[in-house]
């Protein structure tokens, strides 16, 4: 445990760097590139005066270094600066936003896992199968599909063709529910812990056809991967060796084969975050989900410089928590991480 | 006679996260022209380092390796791919499906180093070498179109030396050739080897774990253990009569049906670390049947230990003969 | 089989006129053909070959653990009197483990690699011993220190990173033997060790067997290796057992050629390089019709019988077999 | 490799796997529209018809027409060039840049590898879209930033794959022996490592063609890089989105289910050409 604890440690130490580097890559994008913010900030019909006065205001005059280290000053107060479109701090409206985002993402995640692990596994055992072509014909079919336009026709289909989902007004129709009580922002949960059935079931209703269009994409490398580590997992030396011993079937399976192919399915897991995370830009908006991608897209769209730079931040910082996760997780899995670490 | 090549006081260390590891230390070998030396002993105690340095694929830590006269070990190796004595020292590599290029056909890779570093004019001059040293190893001419996919074990192994002799080196450096062949195919590649060393006049080291085949092919036997050469000696005297323990235990490991239901005493356990080891303790320390005091005060030297001087232990008991 | 080989019980296993053939995209491969062996109690039986013989696959048949490619047009085997061919797999579960076991060549990838080396050993016990978790382990770890691991309690935690090549192999033998098996299949145990190490694990795999009178099948390329320590040696070639008998009889007066021919090859016991024989071309390919004597184009000694008639078994002697037309 | 076995393990995973032939043949037909695709379309894409607008599919009029009246099926069909060409031009650059910087640290390690390494760590510590989106709104809203935003993500993909393979490969036995044979390390790397990991590197390549298709359409979905009244697929189904609930699904479901048969014809090409060049990694 103290190892596991040092290692750990070791490891958050290790996301040290990647996140200086995200913190300079966010300040390259907004200082240090063709166009002049100030131009953009004081808006379109500002006239050379304002400019400078924005300028000045902007601690644009500054040298670069002077402004990457005023940056790095606000960044550690939690300032992200003003949204144009708001009105509001970046940090404020962002923190608002967040916990709706994350739950979407956690909910896709899941939902991809939960279905491909077992699909990835149930090929694996009968390889070239006509189960097995499905399940591969399916996952890469699923693939081909942008996300942004299975949300759109998952929409058309099971709200308008087929009025089987709620209208995709967000995280809850306001008409019926009362959001509930924040606790940990995910309205999943709090509702739960509130004993708020019926919320809970409008809240889910909601949640489901983004979390779908979310996760598809990302059934195809999880199952993949899962299928193939399986299959290795399967074909390998110790794998045979348990079954020289007469070991069960079931422990042959459990024990020898799926823990040892979890390692490389924990690993591409960094990847699918990496995907889910992203395209929550691409389809808050089709559902009208209030999270940070929505946001995002808005700003994006109305040259709100501040709250994308916040924006693309938090998104990498959490990545890189994400990641922290996933890499704890696999130190828990293979006990070989632990001492190469 | 002075030796073709001849390594002094060679060290490798490679930095570690504990420390140093003593891949080579202070290793003093010759090997006079047209001699064929054996190298043997345990995975991991540096016989490979020692081959890599040789053959000059490594840059050493310490020492001098002189080549024909010159220490070549100053030239650093970007400068040395294309020295002159880069062509007289090849090696054979173990593995002859890995040290083979999958995308080469037979006559580009026995080109390859002839191009780089031969004399060879024209195309046909090229050609003429290839088919020469294809006909060496007695592979059939028409061979030189194949790729290694396409060959038997024991064929790959013939481009693997046709490769390296092609350039008529001085020494000769095989690195467990036949450790991977069936023993009908080796049997045929060692009795190739012999007759090309004859026929070119070329010195061998050779590194083998299995001392039957260094045994028909070397007249000495130099015989590592952690990084440090522990005995050496000609073949039949170091056969008869080894003076360094973990020797006796090497030989008396080699299967023999002669030895049937005995049991000798056998070496167990493994090396200890070599990652920064004490130079005061001998490195046989701790799984030597006989390990007394001295043995953790001071570090044996190799010292001569048989009346003609070529037989040289690093013991502190190898006067005393094996019964 | 000659009739004075068998004793008054029933032997341990018996491998009679096996043929074994694999389906594959490039047509049928016969792997074995006709291999017939008996094996005692107590016994240690060396199978000799080059690569590609067939001997492994002999040895995953005798654990019944062929690959779903393989067919058995004929014959069969029987251990403790099971047909290990025919045999439902739930019932050779049982039988694996407690009464047939197996090691295999590179210890490392056989163990777990996720998993402590003890618990692995404890798995087989918990399956075949009908012990408490608690027993359970006591027990495994009795299995490693019977197999002279340094300080098994704490061994027991290790993984097999943490372990060298000789103490996973010699995990793997305690793994195999904590049941007390009647007979181990040893395929090709020591490959990739030192030698040093291969002397103490083949010492070990023999005292273990000695002292649980289990039998030995020792899967293995290297003859003087099977000298030393096999009671018997079968030497096979492309599928057929060429010649069986006692070590002195097989090493010192060998019948069949490429007995002969390997002995010849063999590095030690040779004074010169001179003497060391070579074997003439390579195994056949055993996608081909195949002539009855698989050897024919690699001999020096063949008769035109050789090309037509089917391997004659020739009894030499009371326990020497050799299939040949034309034997030494 | 020869060319008997190639074709032998061509034919081989074409039994195996006779979706590659229709990937193929999808891939032709997307590589003649791309090319001859504004010769063949009925209609301009930019003529607008106010006379008919929102007309569902009809023989006229085969994908139907959108708000102004422009025909969705010219527009879908011109944009293929543009589509695939932005992905193609982004693959094609990443693939380049990142063999050759992933080549390079693999091959000398030390700082260069540190370097190349910490680049590569930096980028993947981003979610990949959210950072082709912060490049495309900061360089500014246009067609090559597209392209380089893509590529720039699709980097470390290739540069880490080059990396880790040259890796493997530098200390094998037949690269020392190349050194031995007096060549020095750009001829090594290049004649002897990389040719050899170049078949493979195609494979990867062509299984992110998919996903540059993807990101870059994302990209004209969310407003980013392509204008209207150009015609690109994301920018097409962000449009029709707007008539989701007035029931008119031709609008967005032609362009985008142009981008699902691009995707899934890549995607299934590159599993084609795995099976043929790596047996081994099949998944």
């Amino acid at each position: 445990m103290i190892r596991f604890l040092r290692i750990a440690g070791k490891r958050l130490l290790g996301a040290v760097p990647s996140l200086i580097g995200v913190i300079i890559v966010t300040f390259l994008l907004s200082h240090a590139l063709p166009g002049d913010p100030a131009v953009l900030f004081a808006g379109p019909a500002a006239d050379a005066a304002s400019v400078a006065q924005v300028r000045a205001h902007l601690g644009l005059d500054h040298s670069l270094p002077q402004q990457f280290l005023t940056y790095v000053w606000q960044l550690a107060h939690g300032d992200l600066g003003q949204s144009l479109t708001t009105g509001q701090p970046v940090m404020t409206d962002l923190l608002q936003r967040l916990p709706a985002s994350l739950e979407l993402t956690l909910v896709a995640l899941i939902f991809a896992i939960g279905v491909a692990v077992p699909l990835g596994i149930w090929a694996a055992t009968r390889p070239n199968s006509w189960i097995d072509h499905l399940c591969r014909g399916t996952v890469t079919v699923a693939a081909a599909f942008p996300t942004f336009f299975i949300a759109l026709l998952l929409v058309y289909v099971f709200y308008f063709l087929i009025p089987l989902a709620p209208e995709p007004v967000g995280r809850l129709n306001d008409v019926y529910f009362d959001a509930p009580t924040t606790i940990t922002g995910f309205y999943l949960i709090d509702s739960i812990l509130e004993g708020n059935w019926q919320t809970f079931g409008g809240a889910l209703a909601q949640i489901i056809l983004p979390a779908i269009s979310l996760g598809l994409f990302a059934l195809a490398p999880i199952a993949r991967i899962t299928r193939a580590a399986m299959l290795q997992s399967l074909a390998s030396d110790h794998v045979r060796t348990a079954r020289a011993c007469g070991l069960s079937r079931r422990r042959i399976l459990i024990t020898y084969a799926l823990r040892n192919a979890m390692l490389p399915v924990v690993n591409v897991l960094g990847m699918v975050f990496s995907f889910v995370l992203g395209s929550n830009v691409l389809i808050e908006d089709v559902y009208g989900w209030p999270g940070v991608g929505a946001y995002a897209v808005k700003a994006v769209i109305s040259s709100d410089y501040a709250a994308v730079q916040g924006f693309i931040l938090m998104m990498a910082v959490l990545y890189i928590l994400l990641n922290l996760v996933v890499d704890l997780l696999s130190m828990v899995v293979d006990p070989r991480v632990k001492f190469e670490g | 006679m002075s030796a073709i090549m001849e390594a002094v006081r060679l060290v490798k260390r490679y930095p570690t996260g504990g420390g140093m590891l003593h891949a080579v230390d202070e290793v003093d070998l010759a090997i006079q022209p047209g001699e064929s030396v054996g190298l043997v002993g345990e995975s991991g105690c540096g016989k490979s380092t020692l081959v890599r340095l040789l053959g000059r694929l490594i840059e050493p830590t310490d020492g001098a390796i002189v080549f024909e006269g010159q220490d070549i070990a100053p030239v650093p190796l970007r400068r040395f791919v294309h020295d002159t004595a880069r062509g007289r020292i090849q090696v054979v590599f173990q593995d002859p499906t890995e040290s083979l290029n999958p995308t080469l056909t037979v006559f580009e890779t026995v080109a390859d180093p002839i191009r780089r570093l031969g004399t060879a004019g024209d195309r046909n001059a090229l050609a003429a070498q290839v088919r020469k040293a294809i006909a060496l190893v007695g592979l059939p001419p028409e061979m030189e179109t194949r790729l290694p996919h396409q060959l038997s074990g024991g064929q790959r192994a013939r481009v693997g030396i046709a490769r390296a002799i092609a350039l008529r080196p001085s020494l000769l450096i095989l690195d467990e050739p036949t450790s991977a062949l069936d023993v009908s195919v080796q049997a045929v590649i060692l009795r190739l080897l012999a007759d090309l060393r004859s026929e070119l006049g070329m010195s061998y080291l050779f590194v083998s774990h299995d001392l039957n085949v260094v045994r028909l092919l070397c007249s000495r036997i130099v015989v590592m253990y952690l990084g440090k050469v522990v005995e050496e000696g000609p073949t039949e005297a170091l056969f008869r009569d080894p003076r360094h323990p973990y020797t006796r235990a090497l030989l008396a490991s080699i299967p023999n049906p002669a030895r049937r239901g005995q049991t000798p005493w056998r070496l167990e356990g493994s090396a200890s670390s070599p990652i920064d080891p004490s130079p005061t303790v001998c490195r046989f320390y701790g799984r030597c049947p006989r390990q007394e005091d001295a043995c953790a005060k001071t570090m044996p030297a190799l010292r001569a230990v048989g009346s003609d001087g070529v037989h040289r232990a690093a013991c502190h008991f190898a006067e005393e003969t094996s019964a | 089989m000659s009739a004075a080989a068998m004793t008054d019980s029933v032997p341990l296993l018996t491998v009679d006129d096996l043929v074994l053939d694999f389906r594959t995209r490039s047509g049928t491969v016969h792997v074995l053909d006709g291999i017939s062996l008996t094996l005692e109690r107590g016994e240690i039986l060396g199978i000799v070959g080059e690569s590609g013989s067939g001997k492994s696959v002999l040895a995953y048949a005798m654990m019944g653990l062929l690959d779903p490619a393989a067919r058995v047009p004929r014959g069969g085997i029987r251990f403790a009197g099971r047909n290990m061919l025919t045999e439902s797999e739930r019932a050779l579960a049982e039988t694996r483990g407690r009464e047939i076991a197996m090691i295999f060549q590179s210890p490392r990838t056989a163990l777990n690699p996720i998993r402590r080396v003890g618990t692995q050993v404890q798995d087989v016990l918990l399956r075949h011993a009908n012990v408490s978790k608690k027993e359970a382990r006591t027990r495994a770890i009795e299995a490693l220190a019977r197999v002279r691991i340094p300080d098994p309690e704490r061994r027991f935690d290790a993984y097999p990173f943490e372990l060298s090549g000789g103490l996973c192999q010699r995990v793997m033998i305690a793994m195999a033997m904590a049941c007390n098996p009647y007979l181990l299949i040893a395929d090709e145990p020591t490959t990739g060790l030192d030698v040093t190490t291969q002397a103490v694990v083949m010492d070990l795999i023999r005292d273990q067997v000695r002292s649980a009178n289990a039998s030995v099948v020792l899967i293995t390329h290297d003859l003087a290796l099977a000298g030393e320590y096999c009671d018997r040696i079968a030497v096979i070639h492309a599928g057929h057992i060429v010649e069986i008998g006692s070590t002195e009889a097989m090493l010192d007066s060998p019948k069949h050629p490429y007995t002969a021919r390997l002995i010849g090859a063999t590095p030690g016991g040779h004074e010169s390089i001179d003497d060391l024989a070579s074997i003439p071309g390579s195994l056949p390919d055993l996608r081909r019709d195949l002539p009855p004597c698989r050897f024919i184009d690699r001999c020096d000694r063949k008769l035109d019988r050789c090309a037509v008639d089917p391997l004659p078994a020739v009894a030499i002697g009371a326990d020497h077999l050799v299939r040949c037309w034309n034997p030494l | 490799m020869s060319d008997t076995s190639l074709i032998s393990r061509t034919r081989y995973a074409l039994s195996e796997n006779p979706m590659t032939l229709l990937a193929a043949i999808l891939f032709a037909l997307l590589i003649f529209c791309a090319v001859f695709g504004p010769l063949m379309a009925p209609y301009s894409p930019l003529l607008t018809n106010e006379g008919a607008r929102m007309h569902p599919p009809s023989w006229l009029h085969l994908f139907g027409t959108d708000a102004l009246g422009r025909d969705i099926f010219s527009r879908v069909l011109i944009a293929t060039r543009l589509d695939l060409g932005m992905a193609i031009s982004a693959v094609v650059i990443s693939f380049v840049i990142g063999t050759a910087l992933g080549a390079m640290a693999g091959y000398w390690g030390g700082w260069v590898d540190a370097i190349f390494g910490r680049v590569m760590d930096t980028i993947m510590a981003f979610p990949l879209f959210v950072l082709a989106m912060g490049i495309v709104a900061a360089l500014g809203n246009n067609v090559t930033n597209i392209i380089i935003a893509t590529a720039v993500i699709n980097l470390p993909f290739y540069g880490r794959f080059a990396r880790a393979e040259v890796n493997v490969r530098r200390d094998l036995a037949y690269v020392e022996a190349a050194r031995m044979g007096g060549n020095g390390a750009v001829r090594i790397l290049w004649g002897h490592i990389v040719r050899n990991i170049l078949p493979v590197m195609l494979v990867q390549a062509s299984l992110n063609m998919g996903w540059a298709i993807l990101n870059a359409a994302g990209l004209s979905f969310i407003g980013l890089g392509v204008r209207p009244p150009t015609p690109e697929w994301g920018i097409m189904v962000s449009e029709g989105a707007s008539y989701i609930f007035s029931g008119e699904w031709w609008t967005f479901v032609f362009p985008g289910g142009a981008l699902v048969i691009a995707v899934f014809c890549f995607n299934l090409l590159g599993d084609g050409l795995r099976d043929i060049v790596d047996p081994r990694r099949r998944t």
